[in-house]
């Protein structure tokens, strides 16, 4: 049976965890989905590793980048899969490969369009040799880039580019990562079931080269996806971690925390939602920066974050924290451009875009906003902001809902919509993983935020590998996208604070990437 | 009712398809076989007769011959297996639309079993109204007044209009049903057992009443009844039926007088005298031997089983419906 | 020992001439019966009563109150019920009581249209099918499969894109399948009640099918039509809410007691009112649905006829 | 012989829309064991629901038994049974054949299960015996290939043979009572002359008392000892079944025995029948019921009720007209003199 | 029988591929890119790829053919969102449990549902029969979502585990982790069944052979089983057949508050994740269990009422 979670295989070493929804697949090639991330991201070891808040050698020992910042050598430690089989720099030019082919359709490829040949290939152009990955011997792994990308480092924590083993792939065909049975593993943990809407078991992988280190035996991971289960799962110490939880939830444990019991960590998830503004709105309002500032500068960030989602912090800027600029958090670094915005008068801007637009204002202006279905949590989220614009504008908010997920993308990528929320997380830790969303002809622009200058800023921040100087280009566009141009209104950062009971120690979370790292996490015997 | 003025009642005898006579109803070669779980059960197994108009043909046998059966094939309310039914000359089963509307107004039948012909959420106005307000035949107040007149006829009272049929005895509720037929004037109607649950008071009654319409209106009635005595007073020709084979037919006279069939025999010696006395020394012709089944009727004589006459030839062959006098038919090999 | 009377009364008179008819009540049809049977029912008049006000009080209340159900006030999100807000606040600080009644308005309003809708074609639905039986009835059973074997959610989406958004495209998404259950079940009794010697009865006289399913097969099914409709009334309030979350419902700021329930039950574990109220609401008003169509089948037996 | 029911004062009202109907108003008469009784009487007047009401069947509502009614069984009285008793007392020591054969029978259970179930309720049969017997049952019953239509619907049967499966129910197990409620309506004569040979054998073999409802009475002359006539919810007249047939003394039982009609009557002059109609039960009328259609109707018959009189030890009737202040009439002769008139 | 059986076997195909190939086109039609259905944008070249991928580049039309030719194989295709896994694989492998979860709930519902109808039918218009309303409306009016997570947190945790299900011998073993959600997922056939059987009864019992039954001395009980019961069970019938069906589509809710391996989060998700084999698979699935109950039911009709002649032959 299942769910013996508490119970089995002596407390000391097991740690029972919750994901919310199955994973998709284990195929480190084909997903890009955070519970599938944090599974894979357990399971095997790639380059490097994301130790406390910075990249950590891992199955790279060391790196170097040559000095156009074109080329980066990876020397590989000696080290094995679960099988005993070493692992070979061969596997991660195969996975890159791999990812790159048109036939994997590999979602994350976008990413590493920085390498060299890697888009021309997934296009159907090049050939696989074309593409800058080679191993010039079983331990030494070579990428070459497109462009001069000072982040990659950052890139190659990612999952897409963990080593894979052709003859284990080619032996489990298309359904490869869906039978843990018919994997092999290289991290600190192997999946030793999966039942899928239910748990996943993971076991120490005892051919870790590291195994020493890894004090857990077993991880149990149920699929609970209510929040309310899980709370209660949690009460009872049927599960060890919780995240994402509710304020009242909250409030609930205080008394927990105080005595000991429970532990938090607070930590920022690099994402960031916001309230996007087609720019090129056909009904014209939107079109008009003015207008789009007065939308923005009406919602009222403080009220919103603390009494109507009561969770995460209020936005003034786009870039969350928990980004790193080279060594600085950029946030830290950069002050929120609408913070010294405060004191002007929404109404006064309407009306002067109003103006500027020439438009007709016998009648109330209405506009159109579209909510990704009437789940509560957008309900509550776009009822709040209705009223904020109608009051505060005295336009009229017609509230539109998409059938679905689906639906709705459908909409805002065609530019069939006037306002909307929405929100982005970033792939990895630098900022460009939120400023490339706005150039102009991203594919995820659902803004249709059209700005040459923003663009001049971005692109060349891009490849510059000094800090210093990116970080005033970024600064300038961010105050372009959110504050002179106001192309969309940032609403909140995520704020990802993790609960565990007080005997689980030495757990990771981390900003962005997987919901937490176990390699050193262990359960302090009661 | 201009379609009643047609010919004057003819009350004396007529033999089965005699030319010249106005034949209302012609039954040819009807069949009507169920399908069971046994076998087929032929319950009227090539039946033939005619019914002139303002005549009435009284039926009568044993339980479970295939009277009620014949009546209903007869009408259409089953479906034949074989044989063709013609009323005023037209086949009723080519029949076009509106023919068979007016068939269907103009012969009626008063279902045997009372109770369970009614809709037990209907008032007894509603029922009685039905085939009225099916054929847009009375309106309104005409209607109301109509149904008091039918419910007068069959000796109920118009309290009993806004009754529903649960609330009625046996007898009330059949009498329900021979107003629902007798309300929207039919030319034509199969009365089966219709005074079977009525005390002889009512029956004779109602039976006055069809007497009465008939001699009025020219009705033709097929009358199913087990009360001999009331059948040979009321029927001009009577058929004697067996296991779904018509097996004599004459006029009523004749056939009490000198039945032929050793069934029809039997059949007039068990009626049952309201005399104590002669009841007690009644001689009766019994009935012995096995009881054949219509499921998978074997050849032959069907009441050979039954018959003190029985013969070889009476296992080997179906007789024939002869005329052994004049409108005098009988099927038997003795004959 | 014999009573002497007076000897004139033993005088013969014979019959009595004038047959003295008894006292005549007007006789009225089944249908009249059964609502003048309905109306002694006490519990069925309750329930009335119960409907009304609650009819009424949607229609009235956010009329009359001085609170807007609009009025958001998101410092004072989630307040318990009390004094100032009756029954509480929800997640945006608006007032509950004013929205549950005007959340009725809607869902009464859904619930009776589309048990009206659904009842008239499902019966006659079935009632066709199941009578004429045969071919008929294979072709509209299979269509019935047809219908139910499409997935719900596509079809609905089709019907919101297509058809846009608002009642009557609300109404269609509703009745698109809910109308199948009723013409189902009708269909199964009928073809039951078919073989009943009435329907003979009724053929034998020259009635139309139509008038054979109207008169005497539905009115012999109502029962089972009425639980299956006092059970859709509620199913569809939830539809309702199901429906506007994929947005063919109500359009915020409007709301309903589906969608107020279906915002309540996220915070159940922490503002328990604000499931209870909306449930509360639609759980009576299903109850007196439910109680009066039990009235109803009562009135609409002959057998308990007083 | 003993005793073996006995009915008294038994009044049960309809509560109807239109008011109350008094379908039996005050009967009491008693049966002994292995005696036959019929009850005759105008269409509506209450036989059936008499012997409802000795079955425990009445529906309540709107159905009513009024109070001071008892019915006694072996001097129990049954209107105060408890379920139990009930159950034990129905199907094995009272049986009844329904009046309505059609709506009477289960028409979703085979009619050999309708019959075993019976035999293993009572006679604690096994199901294969219990089939048996059934077979035999619907044989003695003169249904032809029994074997195999037991296991037939009920609506595969013609009326005639249905009425008899009722009566094979009822037979099943024996009953010391039996209440036949025109159970040979739908017969023919011949079938009709064995079932009641059937009666009479049972009755004969098991002591068993039988109550036979029915308007034919040439079988009451056949079957019965005694016989008791009703109207309009009352007995107006009992007797044995020559001092009735012979001697009858109430207006409507000779005019019920003229209304008979003989083979040898003309075919289609008008039958005797009596004149008006019955009464409403709603409202009966404060005097004798039969007073408005009564040739021999006193001013005292539309005001009170009669009396009953004793007219032998065995026979009475209730009718002003056996008051000894009465004129004396011929009844038998004025009924019939109207008739040839 | 046999021919019947034919017939309507005939009739299965022809109903099926309507539904086929009404929801292929249906689905379709569907607004959103099924390769773009995340809440970020893939890249074109990408969203390119899994197009070509999972033949969207194709016309409609070609693919329908493309997708009738590999379901004549029996091949429903591999699942979009899950890759690697085909629809056939995760319906065998999710079927279970989910079929487990119904038969038990409506097993159990349909018990319980009777016996409450029926005793509620008998004692009309008392308390016990208010009582037995006020459940059902319970049961209906109440969300299932609610009432889960009630029984979660009154009977859940000491008692019983509130979430999970057997993962070894699906079928047999681990009872007590369905008890909670049997309990669950049978208030509302409780409600329903309890509603109609009541009605039901009552239409039965006007019936004048219950006299007849009364009049053999049958008791209560034996009148119960041997009359009533079947006799108003034609619309108790009707009710099952479609439950019996909607056993293979499981449900959603429950599955997911009690975190069971089943087919019904898949159902839904599958709709707003556009995974196209997956829609058809578990439309066709449905559909063939739903088609097939209405067989049985037809033929049930017929065994519970003989008079009722659904094979179509004439009086
Ligand atoms: N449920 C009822 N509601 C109202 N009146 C009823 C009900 N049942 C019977 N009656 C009335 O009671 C009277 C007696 O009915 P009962 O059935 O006993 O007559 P009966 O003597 O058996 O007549 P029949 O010979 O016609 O069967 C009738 O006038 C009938 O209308
Ligand atoms: N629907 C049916 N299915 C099968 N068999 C039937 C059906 N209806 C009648 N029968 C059979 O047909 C035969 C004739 O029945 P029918 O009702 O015509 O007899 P009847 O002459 O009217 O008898 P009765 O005088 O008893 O009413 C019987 O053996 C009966 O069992
Ligand atoms: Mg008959
Ligand atoms: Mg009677």
């Amino acid at each position: 049976g299942c769910g013996q979670n508490s119970a089995s295989s002596g407390s000391g070493n097991t740690i029972n965890l919750a994901f919310t929804g199955d994973p998709e697949s284990f195929d480190s090639s084909k997903v890009a989905e955070s519970a599938a991330n944090t599974v894979i991201q357990e399971t095997q070891e790639g380059l490097v590793r994301l130790g406390d808040k910075k990249i950590e050698p891992a199955g790279a020992t060391k790196w170097e980048v040559s000095s156009d910042g074109l080329t980066w050598t990876f020397h590989l430690r000696d080290y094995t899969y679960s099988d005993g089989v070493k692992v070979k720099a061969q596997d991660f030019v195969y996975a890159v490969r791999r990812m790159f082919d048109p036939a994997t359709a590999c979602p994350s490829a976008g990413i590493f369009y920085c390498i060299k040949g890697g888009e021309d290939f997934l296009n159907g152009k090049g050939s696989v040799e074309d593409i800058g990955v080679k191993a010039t011997d079983d331990n030494t792994l070579e990428i070459t880039l497109k462009t001069p990308t000072p982040y990659f480092e950052q890139l190659a924590n990612f999952v897409s580019i963990l080593p894979l083993r052709q003859d284990v792939i080619e032996k489990a065909g298309v359904t490869y990562g869906t039978d843990p049975k018919a994997m092999v593993f290289s991290g600190p943990f192997v999946v030793d079931s999966w039942i899928r809407g239910s748990k996943i078991i993971l076991k120490k992988n005892e051919k870790y080269w590291d195994a020493a280190n890894v004090k857990l035996n077993e991880a149990v991971i149920s699929i609970v996806p209510e929040q309310a289960t899980q709370e209660q799962l949690f009460d009872s110490k049927g599960l060890d971690i919780i995240q994402d939880v509710k304020a009242e939830y909250v409030d609930k444990l205080k008394t927990k925390i105080d005595a000991g019991d429970i532990t938090s960590l607070v930590g920022y998830y690099p994402s960031c939602s916001y309230v996007a503004f087609n720019n090129k709105d056909k009904d014209k309002i939107f079109t008009n920066a003015k207008i789009r500032k007065a939308f923005s500068l009406a919602i009222d960030r403080e009220a919103y974050s603390q009494n109507v989602i009561k969770k995460d912090v209020p936005a003034y800027g786009f870039l969350p924290f928990g980004l790193n600029n080279g060594e600085k958090i950029y946030r830290e670094a950069v002050e929120e451009p609408l913070k010294s915005m405060s004191g002007e008068d929404p109404k006064k801007l309407f009306e002067e875009g109003v103006a500027e637009l020439g438009l007709n204002t016998s009648t109330p202006i209405t506009v159109t906003f579209l909510q990704r279905t009437a789940a509560s949590n957008n309900k509550t989220i776009s009822e709040y902001l209705q009223d904020q614009w109608q009051k505060k504008l005295g336009v009229i908010v017609k509230i539109d809902t998409a059938a679905d997920g689906a639906t709705f993308n459908k909409s805002i990528q065609k530019g069939e919509y006037q306002v909307a929320v929405t929100g982005w997380g970033g792939d990895y830790n630098d900022p460009m993983t939120f400023m490339e969303l706005f150039l102009t002809g991203s594919p995820n622009n659902s803004a249709f935020f059209d700005n040459e200058r923003y663009n001049e800023l971005v692109n060349a921040g891009a490849v510059d590998s000094n800090a210093d100087k990116r970080l005033d280009m970024f600064r300038e566009a961010e105050k372009i996208l959110v504050a002179d141009n106001a192309g969309i209104a940032p609403l909140t950062y995520n704020v990802k604070t993790t609960y565990m009971q007080s005997y689980v120690k030495g757990i990771l979370v981390q900003a962005g990437g997987p919901a937490w790292e176990l390699k050193n996490a262990y359960i302090e015997k009661k | 009712m201009a379609e009643n003025m047609n010919l004057p009642a003819d009350n004396t005898a007529k033999g089965q398809g005699q030319p010249g006579k106005d034949r209302l109803v012609e039954v040819k070669h009807l069949k009507k076989y169920f399908n069971v779980r046994s076998g087929v059960l032929k319950a009227v197994d090539d039946v033939s007769f005619d019914i002139c108009r303002g005549e009435t043909l009284g039926l009568v046998g044993e339980s479970g011959c295939g009277k009620t059966t014949c009546g209903r094939t007869l009408l259409g309310i089953y479906e034949a297996t074989g044989g063709d039914v013609f009323f005023e000359g037209n086949n009723t089963s080519t029949m076009n639309k509106q023919l068979k509307k007016d068939f269907k107004r103009n012969a009626q039948i008063i279902f045997q079993d009372p109770y369970a012909s009614l809709n037990p959420r209907m008032t007894v106005s509603d029922i009685i109204a039905e085939g009225m307000d099916i054929h847009g035949l009375y309106m309104h107040k005409e209607r109301q007044e109509r149904i008091y007149e039918m419910l007068n006829l069959v000796s109920l009272n118009k309290e009993h209009a806004g009754r529903f049929p649960h609330e009625f005895s046996g007898g009330q509720r059949q009498r329900i049903g021979i107003a629902r037929a007798l309300a929207i004037n039919p030319k034509f109607i199969v009365c089966d057992e219709p005074i079977s649950a009525l005390d002889v008071s009512i029956q004779a009654q109602i039976v006055n009443l069809l007497i009465k319409l008939q001699g009025e209106l020219n009705l033709t009635y097929l009358f199913i009844a087990h009360d001999l005595s009331m059948v040979k007073h009321i029927s001009d020709r009577v058929g004697v039926m067996y296991l779904g084979c018509l097996i004599e037919l004459a006029t009523s006279a004749e056939l009490y007088k000198n039945p032929l069939h050793p069934y029809t025999q039997a059949l007039l010696s068990a009626i049952p005298i309201p005399d104590p006395e002669a009841e007690k020394n009644k001689q009766r012709v019994v009935l012995e031997g096995d009881i054949p089944s219509p499921i998978n009727p074997e050849p032959g004589c069907r009441f050979r089983s039954r018959c003190r006459y029985a013969k070889a030839v009476c296992s080997e062959k179906r007789p024939e419906l002869k005329e052994v006098g004049p409108g005098h038919f009988v099927s038997c090999h003795l004959y | 020992m014999i009573k002497e009377y007076e000897q004139e009364l033993f005088e013969v008179v014979g019959y009595d001439k004038e047959v003295a008819d008894a006292i005549v009540r007007p006789n009225i049809t089944y249908w009249k019966d059964a609502w003048r049977r309905l109306r002694k029912n006490k519990v069925a008049i309750f329930s009335m009563v119960t409907l009304l006000v609650i009819g009424l009080s949607c229609i009235l209340i956010p009329i009359l109150s001085r609170v807007d159900y609009t009025g958001q006030n998101v410092a004072m999100t989630h307040l318990k019920p009390g004094s100032q807000h009756w029954f509480g606040t929800d997640e945006l600080g608006r007032d509950v009581f004013v929205r549950l009644w005007m959340g009725g308005r809607v869902s009464i309003l859904i619930g009776l249209l589309g048990a009206v809708v659904s009842l008239v074609f499902g019966t006659l639905y079935g009632g066709i099918s199941g009578y004429f039986g045969g071919l008929i009835d294979d072709i509209m059973m299979r269509i019935v499969e047809v219908i139910v074997g499409i997935p719900y959610m596509i079809v609905v989406i089709l019907v919101s894109i297509s058809l846009g958004k608002g009642l009557p495209s609300l109404i269609i998404a509703l009745c698109i399948t809910s109308w199948t259950g009723l013409a189902r079940l009708v269909r199964g009794q009928v073809l039951q009640l078919k073989e009943n010697e009435y329907v003979l009865a009724s053929k034998a006289l020259g009635a139309s099918p139509m008038r054979i399913i109207l008169k005497h097969l539905l009115p012999n099914t109502m029962s089972v039509i009425i639980v299956n409709t006092t059970f859709q009334i509620p199913g569809f309030m939830f539809a309702e809410a199901f429906l506007s979350f994929i947005g063919l419902g109500v359009q915020p700021p409007y709301t309903s007691w589906g969608a107020m329930a279906a915002l309540g039950q996220q915070q159940m574990s922490y503002y328990p009112h604000e499931l209870l109220f909306p449930a509360v609401a639609i759980s009576l008003t299903m109850l007196t649905f439910n109680l009066l169509g039990d009235g109803l089948r009562d009135a609409l037996d002959p057998k308990l006829r007083q | 012989m003993t005793k073996l029911m006995e009915v008294k004062n038994l009044r049960v009202s309809f509560h109807t829309y239109a008011g109350e109907v008094q379908a039996v108003r005050d009967v009491s008469f008693s049966i002994d064991s292995g005696e036959a009784v019929a009850i005759v009487g105008e269409s509506g007047c209450g036989k059936t629901v008499t012997s409802k009401s000795i079955m425990g069947l009445i529906p309540t509502p709107p159905g009513d038994i009024k109070e001071n009614s008892s019915i006694l069984y072996k001097g129990k009285d049954i209107l105060k049974f408890s379920d139990k008793e009930w159950q034990k007392f129905r199907g094995a020591e009272a049986g009844m054949i329904f009046q309505d054969p059609m709506t009477s029978l289960n028409p979703t259970t085979k009619v050999g299960k309708q019959i075993m179930e019976n035999l293993m309720v009572h006679r604690h049969m096994s199901r294969s015996e219990a089939l048996n017997e059934a077979v035999r049952m619907l044989e003695v019953v003169n249904i032809p290939n029994s074997r195999e239509r037991v296991n037939e619907y009920p609506h595969q049967f013609s009326g005639g043979m249905r009425q008899r499966i009722m009566i094979a129910i009822a037979l099943a197990c024996n009953p010391r009572l039996l209440i036949a409620d025109e159970p040979t309506t739908a017969l023919d004569v011949t079938i009709q002359a064995q079932i009641l040979e059937l009666l009479k054998d049972i009755q004969k073999q098991f002591d068993t008392a039988v109550m036979l409802i029915t308007h034919d009475l040439g079988v009451v002359a056949g079957m019965a000892r005694n016989i008791i006539v009703m109207y309009a919810g009352q007995i107006i007249e009992k007797g044995t079944v020559d001092e009735v047939f012979k001697n009858a003394r109430h207006p409507y039982t000779n005019s019920l025995l003229n209304a008979v009609p003989g083979l040898n009557l003309k075919s289609k002059v008008q039958l005797a029948s009596i004149y008006g109609t019955p009464p409403d039960l709603l409202a009966p009328p404060a005097g004798c019921a039969f007073a408005g259609r009564c040739k021999f109707c006193m001013k005292i018959c539309r005001e009170q009720m009669p009396g009953v009189t004793k007219i032998s030890s065995t026979h009475e009737a209730s009718c002003w007209l056996q008051h000894s202040q009465a004129p004396k009439i011929n009844i038998a002769e004025g009924i019939r003199g109207e008739q040839d008139g | 029988m046999g021919r019947y059986i034919l017939k309507r076997l005939g009739y299965l195909l022809v109903t099926m591929w309507i539904i086929i190939t009404a929801t292929f086109f249906l689905m379709n039609t569907l607004p959103g890119d099924p390769v773009q259905t995340g809440t970020k944008l893939l890249p074109e070249a990408v969203a390119q790829n899994l197009r070509v991928k999972w033949g969207f580049d194709k016309p409609v039309t070609h693919r329908y053919v493309i997708y009738l030719n590999n379901l004549l194989h029996g091949d429903f295709g591999e699942s979009m969102k899950t890759p690697g896994l085909t629809a056939n694989a995760i319906i065998r492998d999710k079927f279970p449990a989910s079929a487990r979860l119904g038969l038990q709930a409506i097993t159990f519902g349909l018990l319980v549902g009777l016996i409450l109808g029926i005793i509620a039918a008998f004692k009309r218009n008392t308390w016990i029969d208010y009582t037995v309303i006020f459940i059902a409306i319970a049961g209906i009016s109440i969300p299932s979502f609610v009432l889960a997570a009630l029984l979660q947190k009154v009977i859940g945790g000491s008692l019983l585990p509130i979430i999970g299900w057997p993962s070894t011998n699906v079928w047999l073993s681990g009872f007590e982790y369905t008890i909670l959600p049997t309990l669950a997922a049978s208030f509302g056939s409780i409600a329903t069944y309890s509603r109609f059987m009541r009605t039901s009864v009552l239409e039965v019992l006007n019936n004048d052979y219950i006299l007849t039954a009364k009049a053999k001395g049958l008791s209560k009980r034996e009148i119960v089983q041997k009359h009533v019961l079947r006799n108003s069970l034609i619309p108790i019938i009707t009710i099952f057949a479609p439950q019996m069906a909607g056993i293979v589509t499981g449900s959603f809710v429950i599955e997911r508050i009690f975190c069971i391996p089943g087919l019904g989060m898949y159902y839904v998700e599958s709709i707003n994740g556009r995974d196209f084999p997956m829609i058809m698979a578990t439309t066709i699935f449905f559909s063939f269990f739903f088609i097939i109950s209405i067989v049985l039911m037809d033929i049930l009709y017929g065994i519970i009422d003989p008079r009722v002649r659904v094979s179509g032959e004439k009086r």
